[in-house]
């Protein structure tokens, strides 16, 4: 029976792949930033899924934490990247 | 006998989550799909959450527990009601169908 | 020691927050911390001569639960490097952004990029590179956009994502890393990686992303709009120092933690990709139009020659060729650092005075601002690697290593860059004298002016004759 | 009893992904709206489950944030409808 | 028991998280690609749930996909209708980046797949467990977060801030939304003390469970940007300039109290053990402020009105 931290690790790295694939292949800006989101998650996951050692051990706690400091620099980026759209179709309208 | 009553609770919960999806599937516009899922998961998380508060000790879980049922059982109705309308800005021609007194 | 390591990122980071608080003496918050980081740099300086290189566990943990920090030769030279340039942008910018709203903006994000690189160039751990890369590529993305034009907010949301692409690419594998090592730390993480296949992959996967960063060939396609059309202040740090923080930190992945994993296929790619960086780098910078464009391909360029010189390092085997190619390395950084950190801030003063960066139609420029065209001049010379600039020298050596090691290819390329880098140089320096089609005075003002001239003679002056000095410094310390 | 629990958060999981499939075929936005109303009772419901499964009091707390930020986004869904409509 | 029969529920969060995701990423239109991202988002926080890590199954769900779809969503009522949306590559490119990516990917898992048998068994956790009380709290995660690596934690609340200069100095913030209808502005009435006292609370109980200051600074975010989504922007808050303050403080008392100790043991950020408790609360409770804040300036998008607008280039 495999192992769920082997799967969702594996799982992880398909979406980080998924996320670099729309994010190099749409033009979109939005797209694109929900595409590195979604590489984000995929990291994440691998992560997450090393620091599991079956349902009744505890966690490798310091994963998570760097989860956590990745999860705030992402939202920090994606405001930011935001911020620079709405600056660039406001200046179109002038 | 309290596990036993726990999961009768669970499962009869799990029963209406069911309900609610095939309803999902199954149904023909949005807002008969909006009243399935607002009502059925309501249903099915009141029985769900029941039997696992059975399994508790600790009153503060307790409260958290009955705290979360409250919580989305208004918000599944106000939010119900928001979906619905926006549904109905969409669509304007479902709103014929609808009885005088909710347009 | 312990104290000056952590002033170095402390201090900056301090200056930001307090600059952030109390825009309306952002100005002398600015300067002040500038000067006080430079400070400690030195007493770090002082420190490493006399104890060598060292570590400090921040919080007290050992490492691996905790963070290390890290000091050696090379951050020493990066850090007094970073705190020059810094210096001297400083003085610059505070009589750049004239009004208080473009000061209050520029001053906070510009102190915490200050931080996030000596932060860098410190770390010891591999995570904690992570978080400083993203807090150095998120304040320079938004000074990139300060200048509120549309092209500039434009080159800066695609320098933004190109950044986040790069660095999820690092951080990836940090995490195969971590999932077989379980450690962060380099040193720890040095000691197990090898030919296996997690740190291969790890490898090439952190190599991609930083490469992006640091804009080699042909991942380099961001860096001209965004560095040609930020603030001159701006656009002088990022061709300066940002993207060295990519390069430095592939030298030292390469070099430190995966010296068993990296193949001799991956230094001839790299050597090939700095080959073509060159070139067509050096090509563009000739085609240019506008000073800052010519400029920011020249940067290409010469991020080419780079990565060629850490290729052949790589695959050297040890001896004479081996830790002649290091200093070149190390010596054409700082050059580049110096000399093109003047350039651009000269290009400033000539945008700023005449309005415009047009190359043909500079002329009776070196009349009216006869320091400006000297520095420029100077930075030419260390751009071309003419004698007795410190490129001079870093070339010369680099061409004895590819020459000993039979690279005849990169030879050649190496003397077309140098021809064509002359090229672009005289034909910037041939409009500047030409005449002008009415009168002009000279002009003088010592802050707008004087910085990009100093920095052009530490690089071709200071950097040429001191280089005697670097050698045996970066051989006592390794 | 763990056996029985383990079956119920299967079920539940899988009554979840099939309600989700289904509306992804819907073209409506409001039933993409649905979905995280959806995810809102659904998911509280698994989480209450794990939280016994896995012996984590602190899947409580989780359900009460997850059951909060469905109902945030709903909120946030609706209202940025409204907005274009007036534009 | 069986854990193992676990697996099927695993197997249909994974398939789930993989359809979300094609759908987020390729879906036709923007605005579906939206929603199924922060749908994906919820999904996520489950799939953290399962593998027993609530810490960030909050944070996912209160971060990731509450605010960044607050921001998400914002940004795309600024695009006027059918703005949308520059072309995407053409079919070659498609497939040629799509082998690229693959080959990366089978890699990946290969690497993967061959270290799954002789994983490193967390030999840090060891660790983490054997400080745990010496390091102030008793919630590993906190403890690595705050203490262990609280130089990360710091530079992180920094990337935080400059990201909020950078956002507020691109221009000014959106104006304020009509208020809401009464039916969701009484749902928004009730929701935000609500979400102000689960977020108080997973502040609290951070230090021995589950929750800390970024989790309950992502609630607080969330009352603020509900108030704002309601139409009542400036609703019983502190005025913007003291939310700035506010959103430097976190990190000035964290770099001031690190600075201390270097100056008490001549190392940064090394807590006293008797004393480490009190001073990650005190950090704590400014940095959840600081969160907060930066979090809802952020995403109001730009600087006040009252501050001056745009300014030209100074090249010009």
């Amino acid at each position: 029976m495999p192992d769920p931290a082997t799967l969702y690790g594996l799982l992880g790295i398909v979406l980080a792949g998924l996320g670099v694939h729309a994010a190099i292949v749409q033009r979109d800006s939005i797209r694109r930033l929900l595409a590195i989101n979604v590489m984000g998650v995929g990291v994440f996951l691998v992560l997450i899924a090393t620091a599991y050692f079956g349902p009744d051990q505890d966690p490798d706690p310091i994963p998570h934490a760097l989860v956590l400091t990745g999860i705030v620099v992402a939202v920090a980026a994606t405001a930011l990247a935001l911020a620079l759209l709405r600056a660039f179709e406001r200046s179109e309208d002038e | 006998m309290l596990d036993a009553l726990s999961l009768l609770l669970i499962f009869s919960g799990l029963a209406f989550y069911l309900a609610g999806t095939i309803g999902v599937l199954r149904l023909p516009d949005t807002l008969c799909r909006l009243h399935a899922v607002t009502k059925a998961d309501n249903l099915g998380l009141g029985l769900l959450a029941s039997g696992v508060l059975l399994q508790l000790s600790d009153p503060l879980q307790m409260l958290k527990l009955l705290l979360i049922w409250l919580l989305v059982l208004a918000a599944s109705a106000t939010g119900g009601q928001l979906i619905a309308r926006h549904a109905l800005d969409e669509r304007p021609d479902q709103r014929a169908e609808l009885p005088e007194d909710a347009k | 020691m312990n104290e000056s390591m952590a002033l170095t990122i402390a201090l900056p980071l301090l200056g930001g927050l307090f600059a952030a608080a109390w825009p309306r003496r952002c100005v002398s918050i600015g300067i002040a911390s500038v000067v006080l980081s430079t400070l400690a740099v030195g007493w770090l300086w002082f420190s490493l001569d006399a104890q060598g290189p060292s570590d400090q566990a921040l919080g007290g943990w050992t490492p691996g639960l905790g963070i290390r920090l890290h000091v050696d030769a090379l951050s020493i030279l990066m850090l007094s490097m970073t705190a020059l340039v810094v210096l001297a942008i400083s003085v610059y910018a505070s009589h750049y952004f004239t009004r208080r709203s473009q000061a209050a903006r520029f001053w906070p994000l510009w102190l915490l990029m200050v931080a996030a690189l000596n932060g860098l160039f410190l770390a010891g751990d591999l995570f904690n590179l992570y978080v400083t890369l993203e807090l150095l590529g998120l304040s320079a993305v938004a000074l990139t956009a300060l200048g509120g034009n549309r092209a500039g907010i434009a080159a800066a949301l695609r320098y933004l994502m190109i950044g986040l692409l790069g660095s999820m690419g690092y951080l990836a594998g940090v995490a195969m890393l971590y999932a077989a090592f379980g450690t962060l730390d380099m040193q720890q993480v040095a000691a197990q990686t090898g030919e296996d296949p997690v740190s291969q992959a790890a490898l090439i996967v952190m190599t991609t992303g930083l490469l992006l960063k640091s804009a080699l060939f042909p991942l380099h396609f961001w860096l001209p709009p965004a560095h040609s059309n930020a603030p001159a202040p701006v656009s002088a740090a990022l061709s300066a120092l940002v993207v060295k923080a990519g390069f430095y930190l592939v030298l030292r992945l390469w070099t430190e933690v995966f010296p068993d994993t990296i193949s001799e296929h991956g230094a001839t790619l790299v050597a090939l990709l700095g080959a073509g960086a060159i070139l067509w780098g050096s090509w563009q910078a000739l085609q240019a139009e506008r000073l800052k464009l010519l400029a920011a391909y020249s940067t290409v360029a010469q991020l080419g020659y780079l990565f060629v010189a850490l290729a052949l390092f790589i695959s050297a085997p040890p001896g004479l060729a081996r830790e002649l190619l290091f200093g070149a390395l190390v010596l054409m950084a700082l050059t580049h650092a110096f000399a093109k950190s003047s350039l651009f801030l000269a290009i400033g003063v000539i945008l700023h005075r005449s309005g415009h960066d047009r190359i043909a139609e500079l002329g009776g420029t070196a009349q009216r601002l006869p320091a400006t065209t000297f520095a420029i001049a100077l930075a030419g010379v260390a751009l071309i690697g003419l004698p007795p600039s410190g490129a001079f020298l870093g070339k010369w050596r680099l061409l004895y290593g590819a020459i000993s090691l039979e690279q005849w290819l990169l030879v050649v390329v190496i003397g077309i860059g140098s021809l064509l880098a002359a090229a672009y140089v005289f034909r910037v320096l041939g409009h500047a004298f030409g005449r002008s089609a009415y009168s002009l005075q000279a002009f003088h003002s010592i802050h707008e002016e004087w910085p990009a001239l100093l920095l052009a003679l530490t690089a071709t002056l200071l950097l040429g004759f001191g280089s005697a000095w670097i050698w045996p410094f970066l051989e006592h310390m390794a | 009893m763990t056996e029985m629990l383990i079956i119920a958060v299967i079920l539940l999981g899988a009554s979840l992904a099939l309600a989700l499939l289904g509306m992804l075929r819907q073209r409506a936005p409001a039933d993409r709206i649905l979905i995280a109303q959806l995810l809102g009772s659904n998911g509280v419901g698994l989480l209450l489950l794990l939280s016994l499964l896995q012996q984590q009091s602190a899947l409580l707390d989780v359900a009460l944030v997850l059951a909060v930020l469905s109902v945030v986004v709903v909120i946030a869904f609706t209202r940025g409808r409204k907005e274009q409509h007036n534009a | 028991m069986t854990p193992g029969a676990l697996l099927y529920l695993d197997l249909l969060m994974m398939g789930l998280m993989l359809v979300l995701a094609v759908g987020a990423l390729y879906a036709r239109s923007l605005r579906h690609a939206v929603i199924l991202f922060i749908v994906f988002g919820l999904v996520v926080a489950l799939v953290w749930a399962r593998l027993r890590a609530p810490d960030i199954a909050l944070a996912e769900a209160a971060i990731g996909s509450g605010l960044a779809g607050a921001l998400l969503l914002a940004a795309l009522r600024d695009r006027r209708r059918g703005a949308e949306s520059a072309p995407r590559s053409p079919a070659w490119q498609v497939v040629a980046v799509g082998a690229v990516v693959a080959g990366l990917v089978l890699l990946l898992a290969w690497a993967f797949l061959d270290l799954q048998g002789e994983r490193a068994n967390g030999p840090l956790a060891d660790t983490v467990r054997a400080n745990l009380d010496v390091s102030g709290v008793s919630n590993p995660v906190t403890a690595v977060l705050l203490n262990f690596r609280a130089y990360d934690t710091l530079l992180e609340l920094t990337v935080l801030l400059a990201a909020l200069l950078g956002v507020m100095s691109l221009g000014p913030q959106r104006p304020p939304m009509d208020a809401a209808e009464p039916m969701a502005a009484g749902l928004i009435g009730w929701l935000i003390p609500l979400l102000i006292v689960a977020g108080s609370y997973l502040l609290w109980v951070g230090a021995h469970a589950p929750g800390g200051a970024f989790q309950a600074g992502a609630l607080l975010a969330a009352a603020a940007v509900l108030a704002d989504l309601g139409g009542r922007r400036e609703f019983r808050l502190p005025g913007q300039t003291w939310l700035r303050l506010l959103a430097v403080a976190g990190c000035a008392v964290f770099t001031l109290v690190g600075l201390a100790a270097l100056i008490g043991s001549g190392v940064l950020l090394q807590l006293p053990p008797d004393w480490a408790g009190s001073l990650i609360l005190l950090i704590e409770l400014f940095a959840t402020a600081s969160i907060a804040s930066a979090l809802f300036l952020v995403y109001l998008g730009g600087h006040p009105p009252s501050w001056n607008s745009r300014e030209g280039h100074p090249d010009a």
